[in-house]
């Protein structure tokens, strides 16, 4: 039993919620470390370095990083208020990088508000899903990561494999970012997946030169320490705390029947993270390789026609949960706790002490998407 | 030739400097193998001057436990795990210190005093400054592979030392005693050993 | 001598300033022209020590004019011209004693500076202490001088001890390694105005290289003192620039940055003292009169300029500022980084050449230190430089103005066209190295450096002042002038809240230099012990004081204070009588 | 003396026209190397000539130092590629108006230039970009001057065309103190040039060094201040070349330097392989390791001093 974080006017845990305010994460409090002779530099929300609108303050007095804020500049209002098959559509679009998860999430808790159960057919699919954007994003991670680091070649490869990625996953499901994939009582999919041994080969080629560098992980090494043993996602794990979602999530069952293990480093540092993510793109490569896949439709049996559930997935960067109040055909109420919250909060708190140049490892170490953050349900 | 010969000694030296230098332990032990494996192809030139056969055995004797058996054995007690370093704070002002201090000394005192008693063997400055090398590794190192790589490279002085100033046969059986020493050392120290895992500031930056 | 009725001039001008300050800057600013020409004539005869007078001449030029428009404060304007009153007694000096004389004069505006305008007794005392005990080494120098020929007049002297006391001496006045304090404490902690500030660390620099190259000359030659000097004058350089890199005080920066020049001057001192051959060392005297007049006019022109600066800490100061002062104080700097084609780049070439001639001739072990001495020396040149752009940022470019002074900034803006300038015309200190050649520079343009009859460099500071703006012309004929639009300035996409701090500036350092530095990052900021040898010569000047409470309390129970004041003014007028007569 | 000023104008524009081509050749392989099509050798060209017919943007409150600064910066290197060996093996025209020192100097001269004018467009990054060229300045400027004088101790005159001349004795050639003397200018030329391991220019603005000195530049002046850049690259590894690397093959005579930008051109190509082999398998330093990085460079170069001076054999 672990906490996760704040679901609307829940405290969500591994096992139940609790209405009220979660209790405060002691490890990423922070002192205040304003200075009198430090000032606040502001970087982005336009920034050749950030891939999306973000401000960031500063507080500093010279390369050295006293204190950090994170301004989200994308507020959204997302109407997902309305008939089912409409919401689906707009949270499938909160954060294209998650999309599989956002989507598999919000389903999930409305079959458990509804009292669906979707055929195993249709769980394994949507772990497929999941893990193709699992893979996809950690490569995107190492990605961002590796360019900070001018590390030119492998960046590129990378770039390559993620492209590769990206056509399996729009040839197997007839969109890059799964959108209209999944549906209450469907998922669309059109053939089998292939060339995955082949990425399986390269990534690995690409992944031990990456780590051979001992520049580059010098960079990583000891940037950004954060051990919560209450943290989610790579953040937890690479500082060796086995939470996850596929352990005690939704699918945990399935998961377990696959043979998943959970990855985890020891150092709790960028580089950790770096380690986890990169051998995690591993380990989903080989569940996906013991999967066999085809399209389904399923009848969706009502059991009642009211009632409220809780969808938690483990999306690329951690927890990922929806909670929806659905009635008839109509949702109610909606609250979604996103991975990017708390790690925006982990970011923010494992920076102080580090330099400007360690900004960027540190920053896409976290895998933070912007977009999910920013959102009001109406 | 000459020159060549001093630069193949100047290498010895680099290596000495890259491994006060480096942090992670796998670069660091085959950085060993290959000075250890310099040093026995600079025993191959002295046969080419000489035309004595021992230094040949010599430098097969070194190349085959010093730069490759001792290597594989201290990799192999390392392990395979990823970025595994040693947690040194300013690894590179150590390196300045080897540098700036250890060897001009050792090129000062040389020149006032060594010359003196060898007068011819100018060589030696290098064997002299590998040595103090060594002594400085262990003695800024905290952690035990680093430590040991040190006494191997003192050994290193030692024979290099030997190749011109030791009889050869005698040299050779020290040279294996003194392997099967450092094997020994590292068998029982490194395997029992813990590795230590201390966060340090200074690695920031 | 006409010189002599000049320096009685300067005295009633002391006296004229009680009342009519500005009538006597002017007045000064006249006087200091005889004595550029005095120095003139004096150099004319191959006199190096003429140099001195030149530079002199027009550091107190410059400062007089700049006072003019500058003078706030009514005790003033009386210090300032008796501070140039004692350096113009000891230029002119032909005793030991009348130097010594001119010497004290000359510091007395430090004593008032520190002593009577801030209430802090301890920096007071502080100075005092190393004040009294550097003029005790010059005076048992002089003395063993004295016993050896027997005559109070400057003479050729037998051994080197007199010119080992007499170095030491006044290292300490230079504030030299580890005495940084005696020069940064009456500037920074005495919170000196800038015309004053000028002439203080020119004139302590100048008169105290003065007196040490005129001992140095009647010395016999001893390679280890030599050695030994260029040592202490490396140490100073690398730690005078570093603490002014990294200092915050506007002028504690620029008194940081003497310290460094002194390092070097001493360092060339030490070179010439060493001897190795006759030619290396008349190049070495050369390079010695350039540091230092680099060093002072350059110096003056920057301290001038800090008149233009509101507050004492460059982060949260202001400046009076438009393109005379942004000019000015560009070749400034540029020449106090030593940057060809001004002066200070002249003699900065000139002193790493002769250490590095020195090494070759030397060609033993011994040559480690000359090697050495110039690579720290080229740090601390490092250093500087990011130390004068640090200046030069923070004050002139970064900030944004609030008003100009075009009166002051045009004198700033004359002192580094000077400078400027004068790189070109420095050639002419070294009057045996001239040469040319026929591959586009012609004889009596090229400055070459030798240590026997064939040259090691060579340098033509006027062609690379000439050069570089020709071929700027070129390219702005072949490329165009730029079509402008003006836009707000990048920032992200979002306005600019906090500017860039000087503190920030300089913060790589403190952080990357932490164990030399001895950093310590706190929650709220970041401390150095940039005042360690504030600290160390507290604890030393706190005993002295101690112990001369004991003996004061015992005969007397006023102000100590005052005591000072009476102490001064009764030095003074035991002086003047010894001048006199 | 005709004949001098042409070889001359032939070193001066074998230098500044060609200097933007390596650069082209060496992001061309690059590209190739990281499996891309990769733009064309001559890209840096066809960049200067966009920015050349561009406006500028001027930031507001920045003025004549801004605008015109970048034209002395150009000009400084101009007049630095007549004094020292970059083509022509032989003292040229105007080649006695600095020596090796001098021209280190000028070099600094450059560096203080730009620095002064990108502050002069008060932008914060440009600040935090200046704050850290200016971190390892004293490093850079230790390790320039005394590696310059590496080349002066071992002849016992401070020109750059002795040495190379020096150096082609093979027993020269491998000494001590020329062979690290050579190490450690390459690794100042990875420095000045902005070469990785030390750094690379991407896009990230927290992690930039030399770039910021351009950050706020655009249009005539941003093409002048590249040209520049190269001529720099271009100066630095030409001494590289002939002084230290490959003394060897180059002509006198006005035909002879002719052939020899051909040379250079043939010289560089070799260059150029070995820095793609390290920008293409290295990654960037942290910061404060550049220092380190630097300090090595120094220590070499005045470890190579005292063996040309105190001459061990």
């Amino acid at each position: 039993m672990r906490m996760i974080g704040q679901l609307g006017e829940f405290c969500l845990y591994s096992d139940r919620i609790e209405k009220g305010i979660c209790p405060e994460r002691e490890t990423l409090k922070k002192e205040n470390y304003r200075s009198i002779q430090g000032f606040t530099f502001a970087y982005g929300p336009s920034a050749g370095g950030l891939l999306e609108s973000v401000g960031i303050d500063l507080d500093t007095f010279g390369e050295y990083i006293s204190d950090v804020k994170v301004i989200p500049y994308k507020i959204r209002k997302v109407r997902v208020k309305s008939i089912i098959d409409n919401s689906i559509l707009y949270v499938e679009r909160i954060n294209g990088s998650f999309s599989a998860s956002h989507t598999i999430s919000f389903i999930t808790a409305i079959e458990e508000g509804l009292g669906i159960e979707p055929p195993y057919e249709v769980k394994i699919g949507r772990i497929v899903e999941m893990e193709l954007e699992r893979i996809r994003n950690h490569l995107i991670v190492m990605q961002r990561v590796v360019e900070a680091a001018g590390f030119s070649v492998p960046s590129f490869q990378l770039l390559y494999l993620i492209e590769k990625v990206n056509r399996v996953i729009a040839k197997s499901f007839g969109h890059r970012y799964f959108y209209g994939v999944n549906g209450l009582g469907s998922l669309r999919f059109y053939e089998e997946i292939k060339s995955l041994e082949e990425i399986k080969k390269e990534y690995k080629e690409i992944y031990r030169g990456i780590i051979d560098n001992r520049i580059f992980i010098d960079r990583l090494q000891s940037n950004g320490v954060i051990v919560d043993k209450e943290g989610i996602g790579p953040v937890a794990r690479s500082a060796s705390f086995k939470n996850d979602a596929r352990n005690d999530g939704n699918y945990a069952e399935i998961y377990k029947e696959l043979g998943f293990s959970t990855v985890t480093y020891d150092e709790g540092d960028a580089f950790g993270r770096f380690i986890v993510r990169g051998e995690e793109v591993e380990e989903s490569l080989r569940i996906l390789s013991s999967i066999n896949l085809h399209s389904v439709e399923y009848e969706s049996k009502k059991r009642n026609n009211e009632g409220e559930g809780i969808g938690r997935v483990e999306s690329p960067s951690g927890d990922l949960a929806y909670y929806v109040k659905v009635n008839e055909n109509i949702i109610k109420e909606v609250y979604l706790f996103a991975p990017s919250s708390y790690n925006i909060l982990a970011f923010s708190s494992s920076m102080v002490k580090n330099i400007f140049t360690d900004f960027p490892f540190n920053w896409e170490s976290f895998g933070i998407w912007l977009s999910e953050v920013g959102v009001i349900f109406e | 030739m000459s020159e060549i010969l001093d630069l193949m000694y100047i290498l010895v030296i680099v290596l000495a400097f890259y491994v006060q230098g480096q942090a992670y332990y796998r670069p660091l032990v085959k950085a060993f193998g290959v000075q250890s494996t310099i040093i026995a192809v600079i025993s191959f030139y002295f046969f080419l001057t000489t035309g004595i056969i021992d230094y040949i055995i010599l430098g097969i004797i070194l190349i085959a436990i010093r730069g490759v058996v001792t290597p594989l054995v201290l990799l192999k007690v390392l392990g395979g795990k990823y970025g595994e370093r040693e947690k040194i704070s300013g690894v590179a002002s150590l390196l300045i210190v080897d540098m700036a201090f250890f060897f001009v000394a050792v090129l000062v005192i040389f020149i006032v005093a060594i010359t003196k008693i060898f007068p011819n063997d100018l060589d030696l400055l290098f064997s002299f400054s590998l040595f103090f090398q060594g002594l400085f590794l262990i003695a800024s190192r905290r952690s035990t592979p680093s430590q040991i790589l040190g006494y191997l490279e003192e050994e290193n002085a030692i024979v290099l030392l030997g190749i011109s100033l030791i009889p050869i046969p005698l040299l050779i059986e020290v040279s294996i005693f003194l392997d099967v020493l450092g094997l020994v050392v590292i068998s029982s120290v490194i395997i029992l050993e813990k590795k230590e895992h201390l966060p340090i500031d200074e690695l920031k930056g | 001598m006409i010189i002599e009725y000049l320096i009685i001039f300067t005295l009633v001008l002391a006296l004229i300033s009680v009342k009519w300050k500005r009538i006597a800057y002017a007045l000064l600013s006249l006087d200091s022209l005889f004595f550029i020409w005095f120095g003139i004539n004096q150099f004319s005869l191959l006199n190096y020590l003429g140099v001195f007078s030149i530079v002199g001449g027009f550091v107190w030029f410059f400062s007089s004019l700049f006072s003019i428009f500058y003078d706030h404060e009514k005790w003033l304007a009386p210090s300032f011209i008796t501070s140039i009153l004692g350096m113009q007694i000891a230029l002119i000096s032909s005793t030991y004693l009348q130097f010594l004389a001119g010497y004290e004069i000359m510091t007395i505006p430090a004593y008032f500076a520190i002593g009577v305008n801030r209430l802090m007794k301890s920096p007071a005392f502080t100075f005092m202490a190393f004040g009294e005990f550097s003029t005790v080494l010059v005076l048992v120098g002089f003395l063993d001088a004295y016993l050896q020929t027997g005559s109070l007049y400057f003479q050729h002297v037998f051994t080197y001890l007199p010119l080992v006391l007499v170095s030491f001496g006044f290292m300490i006045k230079m504030g030299i390694f580890p005495f940084l304090v005696t020069e940064w404490l009456p500037i920074a902690h005495g919170s000196a105005p800038s015309n004053l500030s000028a002439i203080l660390s020119a004139s302590m620099t100048l008169i105290a290289v003065y007196g040490l190259t005129r001992m140095a000359i009647l010395s016999p030659s001893d390679i280890f003192l030599g050695l030994l000097l260029m040592a202490i004058g490396a140490f100073s350089t690398l730690f005078g620039s570093l603490y002014s890199y990294v200092n915050e005080h506007v002028k504690g920066l620029l008194a940081f940055s003497t310290v460094e020049n002194d390092g070097a001057i001493l360092a060339s001192i030490g070179l010439y003292i060493s001897y190795p051959n006759h030619v290396l060392s008349l190049f070495a005297l050369a390079t010695v009169t350039l540091f230092v007049s680099a060093h002072s006019l350059a110096k003056t022109g920057l301290f001038l300029s800090t008149g233009l600066i509101q507050g004492e800490s460059i982060s949260s100061s202001n400046t009076l500022k438009d393109t005379f002062s942004v000019v000015g104080v560009v070749l400034l700097t540029s020449s106090m980084s030593g940057l060809l084609p001004t002066l200070g780049g002249v003699a900065t070439w000139a002193l790493l050449e002769s250490l590095f001639m020195d090494a070759f001739v030397l060609h033993s072990v011994l040559s480690i230190i000359p090697i050495l001495v110039g690579t720290i020396i080229a740090m601390g040149e490092g250093f500087a430089t990011a130390a004068m752009i640090k200046y030069v940022s923070f004050t002139q470019i970064f900030k944004t103005s609030y008003g100009k002074d075009i009166r002051k900034s045009a004198i700033v803006l004359t002192v580094g066209v000077l400078v400027l300038i004068a790189g070109s015309l420095s050639i002419f200190l070294f009057p045996s190295f001239i040469s040319g050649t026929n591959l586009g520079v012609p004889p009596g343009f090229l400055l070459s450096s030798r240590f026997s009859s064939s040259a090691f460099g060579g340098i033509a500071p006027f062609f690379i002042l000439f050069l570089i703006p020709f071929f700027s012309l070129l390219l702005i004929l072949v490329f165009g002038k730029p079509k402008t639009r003006t836009a707000e300035v990048w920032n992200n996409g979002r306005e600019i809240k906090d500017k860039y701090t000087s503190f920030a500036y300089s913060n790589n350092i403190r952080l990357m230099l932490r164990k030399l530095l001895r950093t310590k990052v706190l929650i709220n900021g970041v401390e150095i012990a940039e005042d360690i040898f504030w600290i160390a010569m507290l604890k030393i000047s706190r005993s002295y004081i101690k112990f001369s409470k004991l003996i004061a309390t015992a005969y007397m129970n006023s102000d100590l204070r005052i005591y000072m004041v009476y102490m001064i003014i009764a030095f003074i007028v035991v002086v003047l009588l010894v001048v006199v007569i | 003396m005709i004949s001098q000023i042409v070889e001359a104008i032939v070193q001066v524009l074998g230098s500044f026209l060609l200097a933007p081509l390596y650069v082209g050749i060496l992001d061309k392989l690059k590209g190739m190397v990281s499996s891309r099509k990769a733009q064309s050798v001559f890209q840096p060209y066809y960049d200067i000539f966009k920015l050349l017919r561009k406006e500028t943007i001027l930031p507001n409150s920045s003025g004549l130092i801004f605008l015109y600064t970048p034209y002395f910066v150009l000009a400084t290197y101009i007049l630095i590629s007549f004094v020292i060996p970059v083509v022509y093996p032989e003292p040229v025209f105007f080649t006695p108006v600095v020596d090796f020192l001098g021209g280190a100097l000028l070099f600094s001269l450059a560096a203080f230039l730009k620095t002064i004018e990108a502050m002069e467009s008060k932008s914060n990054l440009v600040a935090l970009g200046v704050s850290r060229v200016m971190s390892f300045n004293f490093l850079g400027e230790a390790t320039l001057i005394t590696v310059f004088f590496a080349v002066a101790l071992s002849t016992g005159t401070n020109n750059p065309y002795v040495e190379s001349h020096f150096v082609l004795n093979p027993s020269n050639y491998l000494a001590l103190d020329h062979v690290l003397a050579s190490v450690s200018f390459f690794m100042l030329w990875l420095f000045e040039t902005g070469k990785l391991p030390v750094e690379s220019s991407g896009l990230n603005e927290l992690g930039m060094i030399d770039d910021s000195l351009t950050y706020e530049y655009s249009g005539k002046p941003l093409a002048i201040l590249k040209w520049g850049s190269y001529l720099k690259a271009y100066l630095l590894g030409s001494v590289l070349l002939n002084v230290f690397f490959l003394p060897w093959g180059l002509f006198t005579g006005v035909l002879g330097s002719i052939i020899d930008v051909g040379v250079m051109f043939l010289k560089w190509l070799l260059l150029i392989s070995i820095v793609l082999i390290l920008e293409t398998s290295l990654a960037k330093f942290r910061l404060f390791k550049v220092q380190d990085f630097l300090a090595v460079a120094l220590v070499l170069s005045v470890i190579s001093l005292f063996f040309s001076v105190v001459g061990y054999v």
